[in-house]
């Protein structure tokens, strides 16, 4: 990793170097093409969307947060604007079921991980037993939602829950666990630690913050739900403090999420210590051609690296 | 210094003026120059504070830098919308997606409308009118008292040679029927070059149905269920398209590949429902 | 607090107003003469500064943080423009200590509040000693500096700590005692409610968020501390969230803070609850002129909405 | 498109070059656009990473969109920035601060600066010598192993009338003395319409007072301890003023008013120190 500096000037001289292979990682057990991931809740919730993102050109993609029974959500507004890129949310987790959505997904061809919620520990196994023998990845357990009472972060907070709920899921399942983790009222690595020793196979940090927004017109909360979750670049700092002092911690792989928003925010996730990188916020302010510049962005940034394959920079601000 | 706009943050308007188009459609007007100079078949994320927010297609006003939205009263979000009064305030984004695309070399159009469907409508009649086209409107009501915006699209039109059928389920006005038989009657009539449609999808779908053996090109703007009106949620999808980023304008070589149209569409939670 | 379509477009018609008494607030029985203050830690060292500050139209002035003994601090950078409006600082809350600084303001003029923080429990009635005699309006404790070990957050969350801390302080002082919050690894609304049981006059929310950035070309943590704290606008719908919560919860005054960059700002956090606000990271962006922009605005406002007084608009919010 | 640049992001440069000037200065060259327009007296932040950011005067470059700076080895942060070699990186943000005012109707200015308080005198030169201005410059070094930029700062001013002298402590080049003496003899034979300095305050303080019964305007650069460089942390201060906002550069108005000039400034913690 030290600066070459007539690279500097030719970024694409090594030819010889396949890109898809730069980028190839492997996480969990799964090997994915490249570390770029959908975060769930972005455009989560059918199967010719996900394979229109997968062409787009993610390594994986991971589903809207799935519950039991479907879920409506909260009334509108769900998603405000911030402006300076970001997003307040509450959406309620809406979602279209267990049920439904493994029928939506019955055919998957592409890289999926499905995320799921609860809001008890015996709703975990009804979600496996109804995915897990769809041709699925693994799963994505979101324990971190900020705004939903009972599910997500209000599980998250409970340690002890916590543990349970995975080792159930473990239990019923073959396939890798990711948990998701936030800034919720618990030590974030004191979380991390525990959802390691619980057995679970990644983590991915973070979800939104809990935040409001208030019109000043009308003195009125913004969201229907009045508090929300905070998204896109606001996180970043906050998100790769987290993926740094958790792959401190623990030996499992975390993903990093929050905030990403071009080549660089990615890399210095990587840097800090994630494995992978999942995607949200970008999307409402690019679209979905950020994916493939995003790419492009840390390839190049490894040919004037001098790196052969994106594993060799994962964590190497640990270094200092 | 350029202006950076987001249009993404919500502009708190007020209610100017509240203009009674039916017993259960209001068009509610307001100062707002993005939305004065949104493109035909733009819509609106509209906040109506603590109650909801709706997808609204940008509305025409008379006033400079003003627009407005129409709406018709149905459950709980249009019908608290459809109360505001004057001096009330509500919250505005976007304007949101494609547009009607108006060719130089457009002819002969035919616009055809059903309910607040007609309001994109009368955002293109305004454009085809400054442009000198020649064109026909078909807009349908259920009867007389719901017929919408007849008076303001004469108006609208009356530089330019144009053909306005009214059709009414129940006959009270113009002719009976429903948009679709008046269209048949014409297409064998007349020949036109483009189809530009909004209203009930199933309307539109027969109207596409319509257009094939007369290879007319076809526009239309579609709606689904808006969370975001920005491309982030997918509530809106359309098979792999998402009404409000790709859409909501679509055209006779789209539609033809989206097997959703017409048939499927998704509810609040994401699960799909049939017509 | 009903929208006057007509004011709107004349928004300086009544003259009558007098604009100074419509910005002044009282806090903790102190009277301000407008809701601005400096949020601690900038500019926050020398007198003339804080005079200047004062002239340049602030309500009141807090202070850097001040300890037992004098600090140098971390080495550079302790300071990162992060774009965006943000900023993450690990200064290592560096201070004269508290004999210079009793020194320094000796013949303090103007309403002054002195930020104190610890590293025990009994630093805390050695530096009232130092400072009850001056003629300072009060104390601010920060309880939550997210970048200095055994000092400030390590300190705000342990609970039974922070009911000591400050029944102490309150044993040794007359003067109002203003505890400052931050979103640690303890529940803000819990640490809130304890503030409020162990006799503290008010509460400021909230302090700065533990966050990080690595330069990708380097691939090194940016900071000397490596993690320090986000300030600026990223924090904002987050302190917004905290002051709402927060005010639902107690009944002392809350001082918002956390990205207060236009009169916008200030309000929003005055709906959610705020009877004050703290200015911080603005004054790198806009400077000094930022204070009298935003008081501008705050009156205007309420002129617009036929307010007599700022306090008329303090939690409005919660209304709905 | 505006191009928006936040000047205090970092920016990682490469060393394309490091240019010896004496046993304990080197200059280090590196391309930056924004330093290489900053005007003269203003400062960057510069990061050494993994040890320390410290504030550094932007020297010239004869390179097109280059910039310099020139660091004498002194404690652990400068000396880190010594070691630095070629193809190394540094961070650098800014350039910050005002600068030194040159006014059109300048006719016979003086400079003097001792150590690398020459560095910002190297920028002004050049400015002066585009304006085809005459100048007299007064620069100070211990010995003359340590004499700063006389070879370039001789081409500089090639084209204009130029009085350059040096002053040496041990006299081993020059004029026998620091350049206060050397200031002393020449401002009884010449009159001059502006002083520019920089260099430790209390040669600075001493050139002011030396300017007051003269009553010749000065402009003096000063230095203090800067953590920010953007005017949140009053590390830097001087009274009630920011040296890295409000100055570096103050004037003889402002200099009258400053009562820690030459006798206070601040430690790391803030506490005052005396001269
Ligand atoms: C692009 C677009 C433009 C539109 N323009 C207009 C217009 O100009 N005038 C007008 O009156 N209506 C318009 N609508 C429809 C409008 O957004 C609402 O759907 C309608 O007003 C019913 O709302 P409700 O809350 O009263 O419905 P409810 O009674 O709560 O629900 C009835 C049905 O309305 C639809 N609906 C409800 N919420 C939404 C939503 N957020 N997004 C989309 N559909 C929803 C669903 O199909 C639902 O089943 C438009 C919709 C779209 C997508
Ligand atoms: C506006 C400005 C421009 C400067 N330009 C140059 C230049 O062109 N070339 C050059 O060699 N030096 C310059 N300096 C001085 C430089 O910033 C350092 O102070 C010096 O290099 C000593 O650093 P050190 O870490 O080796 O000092 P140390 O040995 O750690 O400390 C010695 C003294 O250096 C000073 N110092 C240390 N850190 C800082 C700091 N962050 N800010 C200000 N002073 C500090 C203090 O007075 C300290 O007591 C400039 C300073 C300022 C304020
Ligand atoms: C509209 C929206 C919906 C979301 N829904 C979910 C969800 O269902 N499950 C989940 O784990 N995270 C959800 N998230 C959080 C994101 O997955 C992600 O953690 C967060 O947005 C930070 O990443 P970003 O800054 O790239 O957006 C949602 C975020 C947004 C903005
Ligand atoms: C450089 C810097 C130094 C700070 N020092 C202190 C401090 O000494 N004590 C304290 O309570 N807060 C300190 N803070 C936090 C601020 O007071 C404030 O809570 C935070 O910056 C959020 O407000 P802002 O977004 O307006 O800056 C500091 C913040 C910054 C950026
Ligand atoms: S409404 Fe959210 S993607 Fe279209
Ligand atoms: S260096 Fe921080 S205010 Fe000047």
């Amino acid at each position: 990793m030290k600066n070459n500096s007539s690279s500097l000037t030719t970024p694409n001289i090594k030819s010889f170097y396949n890109s898809s292979n730069m980028l190839s990682i492997d996480l969990a057990g799964i090997h994915l093409k490249n570390p770029l991931l959908l975060a769930s809740g972005f455009l989560g919730i059918s199967q010719e969307i996900f394979n229109r993102l997968y062409h787009d050109g993610l390594g994986a993609i991971v589903s809207k947060s799935i519950s039991v029974g479907p879920l409506d959500g909260y009334k509108g507004p769900t998603v405000v604007s911030l402006g300076e890129k970001g997003y307040l949310n509450a959406v309620g987790l809406a979602n279209p079921g267990s049920d439904v959505f493994a029928h939506e997904i019955m055919n998957n061809q592409i890289p999926l991980i499905v995320s799921i919620v609860g809001s008890s520990q015996s709703d975990f196994p009804k979600l496996i037993s109804k995915f897990d023998k769809l041709n699925i990845l693994g799963y994505e357990i979101n324990l971190s939602c900020p705004h939903v009472a009972k599910m997500g972060m209000e599980v998250g907070d409970d340690l002890d829950l916590v543990t349970k709920i995975i080792k159930t899921i473990k239990s019923k399942t073959k396939k890798p666990v990711i948990v998701k983790v936030g800034i919720g009222n618990t030590d974030v690595l004191k979380l991390a630690s525990k959802i390691q020793e619980s057995g679970a196979d990644a983590i991915t940090a973070i979800n939104t913050i809990r935040a409001m927004a208030i019109n000043v017109e009308t003195g009125m909360p913004i969201l229907s739900n009045k508090v929300g979750g905070l998204s896109g670049i606001p996180l970043k700092p906050i998100g790769v403090r987290c993926v740094f002092e958790i792959t401190k911690k623990v030996n499992i792989p975390v993903i990093g999420c929050g905030g990403i928003f071009t080549w660089e925010d990615a890399v210095e996730y990587i840097l800090a210590g994630a494995t992978a990188i999942e995607l949200g916020s970008v999307i409402g302010f690019e679209g979905l051609k950020a994916f493939n510049e995003i790419k492009l962005g840390i390839t190049r940034y490894l040919e004037k690296k001098n790196c052969k394959n994106i594993k060799e920079i994962i964590g190497l601000a640990h270094k200092y | 210094m350029v202006l950076h706009i987001n249009i993404d943050k919500i502009r708190t308007v007020v209610i100017e003026e509240v203009i009674e188009e039916s017993p259960s459609v209001k068009t509610i007007v307001f100062n707002d120059r993005l939305s004065s100079n949104a493109k035909p078949a733009q819509f609106l994320m509209v906040w109506i504070p603590r109650k909801e927010e709706l997808p609204m297609s940008v509305m025409i006003s008379n006033k400079k830098d003003h627009a407005a939205i129409t709406i018709r009263k149905h459950g709980f979000g249009s019908t608290s919308l459809f109360e505001k009064k004057q001096n009330d305030l509500i919250g505005i984004r976007g304007p949101y997606g494609n547009y009607f695309n108006v060719s130089k070399s457009l002819k002969n159009p035919i616009l055809i409308g059903g309910g607040t469907g007609l309001v994109p409508l009368m955002r293109l009649s305004t454009v085809l009118s400054k442009m000198q086209r020649r064109c026909t409107i078909i807009m349908g009501a259920q009867t007389q008292k719901e017929i919408l915006f007849k008076v303001i699209l004469e108006e609208i039109l009356s530089k330019i040679s144009t053909n306005i059928i009214v059709t009414t389920e129940d006959g009270s006005y113009g002719v009976k029927g429903v948009v679709t038989d008046a269209l048949k009657y014409i297409l064998k009539k007349e020949k036109f070059d483009m189809i530009y449609t909004c209203g009930p999808e199933l309307m539109m779908k027969s109207i596409y149905n319509l257009s094939i053996p007369y290879s007319i090109p076809i526009q239309a703007s579609l709606e689904r269920y808006m969370k975001c009106g920005i491309g982030i949620c997918a509530s809106c999808c359309i098979n792999d398209k998402l009404v409000c980023k790709d859409g909501t304008v679509f055209n006779e070589s789209q539609l033809s590949e989206l097997s959703e149209f017409g048939k499927v569409f998704r509810d609040k939670s994401g699960r799909p429902s049939y017509y």
